[in-house]
């Protein structure tokens, strides 16, 4: 039992942040800290500077131009990532899609999509939810038929991240409707530049565009973009969505985002003493540093299991829970700590034009609080997470 | 110890509900939220002619009601449309303090909000002040105002504004602050108006040699302030509880239609379960504002454990609600478009007005604990 | 809407203070005060005070010797009986069975019971739990079978509070197999000095003695003790949860609860200071006071809606809910606040032969805290209270 | 980083396990809960025979281990079976400040300690000192001790008290506070032993006039003592963690064979939700007692946001585990008879010794938050 990284991993460790703080621009650093948006090209800036070093792909293997990390090294990596405000790395292409292709994809669809991934030329997203199947994915009901060497793709995709950006999109589609629900669903790879693609962006609660529907209206896609075999996308699914979970905790945006409380609860005056000298908030405050140091810790321990090639159970849905917890009551505190400057809505108060309405630690707090409901909803909602605990850990 | 409603004010709540539920469609919701000003002059005409204004005046005053459970009553209904038109900062604050403070040739301004000819703001809070009302750092000199501002409800949509300004002493003390009048187009003044997370819109101030009008005596305003916010956070806590039965309804009823694994969600024990959680404490809310409403004319000390009390419950259950309504709609719940969103955001920013959950429940614990 | 009691009420409220201040004896308002158990004699005692006044009965109407009071003199008259630390009046035969006497009995039982009840003669207890029928009364196993003018029952109640005591058990009991679980369930008053019947008393976990279990073997009961009809005793049952749930919240207790938690937190010195005047334990009191205040005026919402002739529904299993939270954190508060000397067994602390361990306020609060676990269990568990809002009020 | 155990730890894990789940079966526990001292002699001989108390010392001091994860790892496996033996006040607080302050001399009972035939209690806190480690109002002159101390666990059956007295200064100061050992026969010594709520006993102790041994320099104990209080909290709080796997056991069983309206009461997914809430919540008391255990040897400023950080938590989740527990059991959770009652007493008590998650709270706001 020993809490300290080994001195390897304190070497990796200052390989990453000496590399950051020589390569991350300022910029998108600044833009991270502020909550404001990254627009695709900040992504793409991002992305190249770090392939170059080699360092995109932290959770492939060396062979297809990944890293090659264990656990606990991916774990600094994205630590130093989040306390350095680096953007994230956009999930889709590199931790979702990557890992289904490595393992069930043709050889053909290695050689060419995981190099576009890496060098940037494929934008991808993710068509799983529709309307009337969130957590219930088995009740899927975009079709693709066969005709010759074609699917037809038909129906509608919701909750797309970054669709207005895509070039790509993976899609679950159901191409058989007899037999148990999960039993039909196939995994396809459709170019979002097919005729019969619609995008339509949705508004979130905070003013943000994040979201997209999409639909598919006899959208023709090449039998060779079926991923491993017809009807057996569910599996392929469910392989991806245990790569999704790493990092679930986000321990990492937590401890980010206490820095950023205290450091407004400092500068805010109640009755003229900062605010973080108020008893009640200072307690509000360490209970969730608290939590969080617990929190770690727990993350550490599922991490230093996987560096040790156990398989993540049910472990990452307690991360999950108690993760969006931590960073929701993050957001609440940090919301409340800027006062009545909460209140001016968050596209206008962090729009850049305008000079900033009220101090400049204030922009961010309500739109992350408001974006960041998602955070217990996505991702297998934490009801989902309980029920996955009750059922795999308790057996009840 | 009655909790019925007096004829009269059945006779108001049934025409309000009413009017408010024809008047209020999403369409003009979107219409309001996309306007200038955050609000609508057709239901402002409406109000004023239907007295609604007026039910937050006493007969004294020229109007005709005045009480707890008039501006309690008038708020919840609004909170239940998630209305956002100024009723506070025009009838409550500005006709409120003028009715108080102000000089007869004043006090005629009044009939005007009622007749809902004239729209007010108070503009006392400023950058750094937070929710303390005894900061003030606008300075005044040969009744010239000068200072900036901060998140003025309404400010931008105001015709007259009720500005604070120190007149002397520190800049936390009570003694020393005077409210001044001052018309929206008067020199030096200078407003930035945007729109709120909550619906409707504030205004940036400032003030450079702005011209104003005493109200009330120099120096001494400053008592007048408690009393207004007392009254104030009766109404917006009233409204809390309208939006929070609009969100329950709206919860439930998804609950009830939206499918999951085969059966309507609201069949999950779990969710049945949070739910029943969330109506005890919208109950304890409605309580809360009774207290509060029945208790506004009694003696401040009195008073002012009941204004600590009920807008501290009133921001923690406004959270519950509004996080657990997002959280069981799932993804719906999160976007723009759909009803809720407006609901849940104007709920959530109730507790950023006249004093959060710290600031409030700080003041209960000098006031009621110790 | 006027939260203000009429002249009435208030010459009403100023008339049980006058008479409680003349007749409650000091020795008992102080062991209420100090949390020690009262024995049968304590109670029989005060009862025969209550009585002579013509006061026992609070909810039987005039004509069988109550006050004939509406709910809100009731109301008053608990509130005032809980603000002088009155003992409370045991519910067993005066709130629970005499109603369902009233309504459902014989002639002779009225005539018989009543009085009985009123003066002290029968110390009643109540027969409904079994062992495995918790919530779900209708799996209830205990049986009477006819037999001439007799039935033979046997079986075995559980929780049954304060049997010890009782001369006479009020039972349901299973007449009928066929049909509906709830359909063949009788109504059974059973003399505790049958032959058959064995008491055995349950120590929980506080080391209070309160409930026991009660053995049937063979006990004879004459059928002129069955009350209404045979297999109709679901109604009566259900007709007498709805009236234990009177006074259901439990504001007097909160009220005086409160206090005492307050008496002791200006007493108890942290770091030198009174512990109330540490602001994050003033926050939890104000917090639970706070919660009080709103359930004190919803409280007084379903009395006074009582008290115009509506009927109680689900809104007392909102009351129930809140009140046992309250009053639970209460009593973990009040534990909390007397510091190491919540350690001491409460049995030996409370225990009046020794000198008391630490200070006298310390001797009662973990024995409370511990004895009122029970108030979110019995009564029907929040858990069932919160299934009755689900459906009565939400039709979920 | 590593959160295996070693191979030595491994063992110790097992042997005692099983010894511990051999030997405390229900009659023990009520044989120790009816005796005269709340202990058995027999399970402390064999504690001491597996080397079970020498591992709370290190080799230096003669044992054979002695660092935060061995403390840890004993005082889970005594929590997983409620076990009251007292291994904190003989091993910990008493072993531990003989071991930190002690002559030669006296360190030679160390060794007696480790063999199981000497029991200590650590006399300190005094009526009205509630948490506070530096108040201490007994005195001493020439050697002889006067005073009364409070709560002392294990203070009844213990052959040596360590005893607190201070030698100059104000009641709550630091400096001026000296340790003194004092046999528990020793002339104006009386003790009142009584049986706790979780177990074991305690004593109220008099002192008149009693002579003792100094223990350290006089007037300079007090930093000993926050020392030897974080060893001792970082074993009562991972004792805590083996309570609340041995409760959640015993309560996932009753959720699976308790069936009502038809079903396994495990079966509702109202209790599923909250069970897996319950889970999570004693993962993270799991890893606050890693975190607490890695960094007792840390310099104090760093240690001592752990004890406070870990024993707010433990406070916190111990509450709603046997809180919850009791609940989902319903009427059979709420019996002396059943399982987990002792369990849940035991659990809940954790709260009262060595600062509770008030004390802690405030404490980590100020080494950590501020």
């Amino acid at each position: 039992m020993n809490l300290n990284y080994t001195d390897d991993q304190i070497a990796f460790r200052d390989e990453v942040r000496a590399f950051l703080a020589d390569n991350l621009p300022a910029r998108l650093s600044e833009k991270v800290k502020s909550g404001e948006e990254l627009t695709k090209q900040d992504h793409e800036e991002w992305h190249a500077i770090l392939n170059a070093r080699g360092w995109l792909a932290g959770n492939w293997p060396v062979e297809y131009g990944g890293t090659g990390w264990d656990a606990v090294q991916r774990h600094i990596f994205e630590d130093e990532m989040t306390k350095a405000a680096a953007p994230r790395i956009v999930p889709f292409g590199i931790a979702m899609l990557g890992p289904v292709l490595m393992k069930f994809g043709s050889e053909e669809q290695k050689a060419h999509y995981l190099p576009r991934i890496l060098n940037g030329d494929d934008w991808w997203c993710q068509g799983y939810s529709e309307p009337g199947a969130g957590s219930d994915l088995a009740s899927l009901r975009t079709t693709a038929v066969r005709e010759g060497d074609y699917y037809i793709v038909n129906g509608q995709k919701t909750w797309t991240t970054l669709a207005q950006h895509a070039d790509m999109i993976f899609c679950l589609v159901r191409t058989k409707k007899e037999g148990k629900p999960q039993e039909g669903i196939s995994f396809l790879l459709i170019d979002m530049k097919s005729p019969g693609i619609t995008v339509r962006p949705i508004e979130l609660i905070d003013g943000s565009v994040e979201v997209n529907e999409v639909w598919f209206e006899d959208v023709r896609v090449p039998v060779g973009n079926l991923v491993g075999e017809e009807n057996k996308g569910w599996t392929y699914a469910k392989y991806l969505l245990t790569h999704e979970r790493t990092n679930i905790a986000g321990v990492g945006f937590a401890s980010a985002g206490l820095e950023q409380l205290k450091r407004i609860a400092r500068l805010e005056l109640s009755a003229g003493k900062p605010l973080i000298e108020n008893p009640l908030f200072a307690a509000r405050i360490a209970q969730v540093q608290i939590d969080l140091m617990a929190m770690a810790t727990t993350n550490l321990r599922v991490i230093s299991a996987a560096a040790a090639g156990q398989a993540p159970g049910a472990e990452s849905s307690m991360l999950k829970v108690k993760g969006t917890q931590v960073r929701q009551e993050i957001n609440a505190l940090t919301m409340q700590a800027v006062g009545p400057y909460a209140m001016p809505f968050p596209s206008e108060a962090v729009d850049g034009d305008n000079a900033p309405i009220g101090p400049d630690y204030a922009r961010a707090p309500t739109g992350q609080y408001l974006n960041n409901r998602k955070l217990s909803i996505y991702g297998g909602s934490n009801e989902v997470q309980r029920a996955i605990i009750a059922k795999a850990i308790l057996e009840l | 110890m009655n909790f019925d409603l007096t004829d009269e004010r059945q006779m108001l709540q049934d025409g309000l509900r009413r009017f408010l539920r024809d008047k209020y469609t999403p369409d003009l919701l979107k219409q309001i939220a996309d306007s200038e000003t955050g609000t609508s002059s057709d239901v402002w005409d409406g109000l004023a002619d239907m007295g609604v204004i007026g039910a937050l005046f006493t007969e004294d005053q020229g109007g005709f009601g005045g009480a707890g459970f008039d501006v309690a009553l008038v708020a919840e209904e609004m909170g239940r449309v998630g209305a956002t038109d100024p009723l506070i900062d025009t009838g409550i604050l500005g006709g409120g303090l003028i009715a108080a403070l102000g000089t007869d040739d004043q006090k005629a301004m009044i009939e005007d909000i009622i007749a809902g000819t004239r729209q007010l703001a108070l503009a006392h809070g400023e950058p750094g002040s937070r929710y303390d009302l005894s900061r003030v750092g606008t300075t005044v000199a040969d009744g010239k105002l000068t200072g900036r501002k901060a998140v003025v409800v309404n400010g931008g949509a105001a015709d007259t504004l009720i500005v604070s300004a120190r007149t002397f002493g520190d800049v936390a003390d009570q003694e020393g602050i005077s409210l001044y009048l001052v018309a929206a187009d008067a020199p030096g003044l200078t407003r930035r108006s945007y729109a709120l997370t909550g619906g409707g819109h504030a205004a940036e101030i400032t003030l450079d040699d702005t011209p104003g009008t005493l109200l009330g005596t120099e120096g001494q305003a400053f008592d007048a302030l408690p009393t207004a916010h007392a009254r104030a956070t009766c109404a917006i806590s009233a409204e809390a509880v309208g939006l929070m039965d609009a969100i329950r309804e709206l919860t439930v009823d998804y609950l009830k239609t939206r499918k999951q694994f085969g059966q309507p969600i609201g069949k999950f024990q779990a969710l049945q379960h949070r739910m029943a959680d969330v109506l005890i404490e919208i109950e304890q809310a409605r309580s809360a504002v009774i207290n509060l409403a029945g208790h506004l004319e009694a003696e401040p000390a009195v008073r002012d454990v009941h204004v600590a009390a009920t807008k501290t419950l009133i921001g923690q259950v406004a959270r519950l609600v509004a996080e657990e309504s997002i959280q069981m709609h799932g993804g719906i719940g999160m976007t723009e478009e759909y009803g809720l969103a407006h609901l849940a955001k104007r709920l959530v920013m109730v507790d950023h007005r006249f004093g959060d959950t710290l600031y409030h429940m700080d003041r209960f614990i000098a006031l009621a604990v110790a």
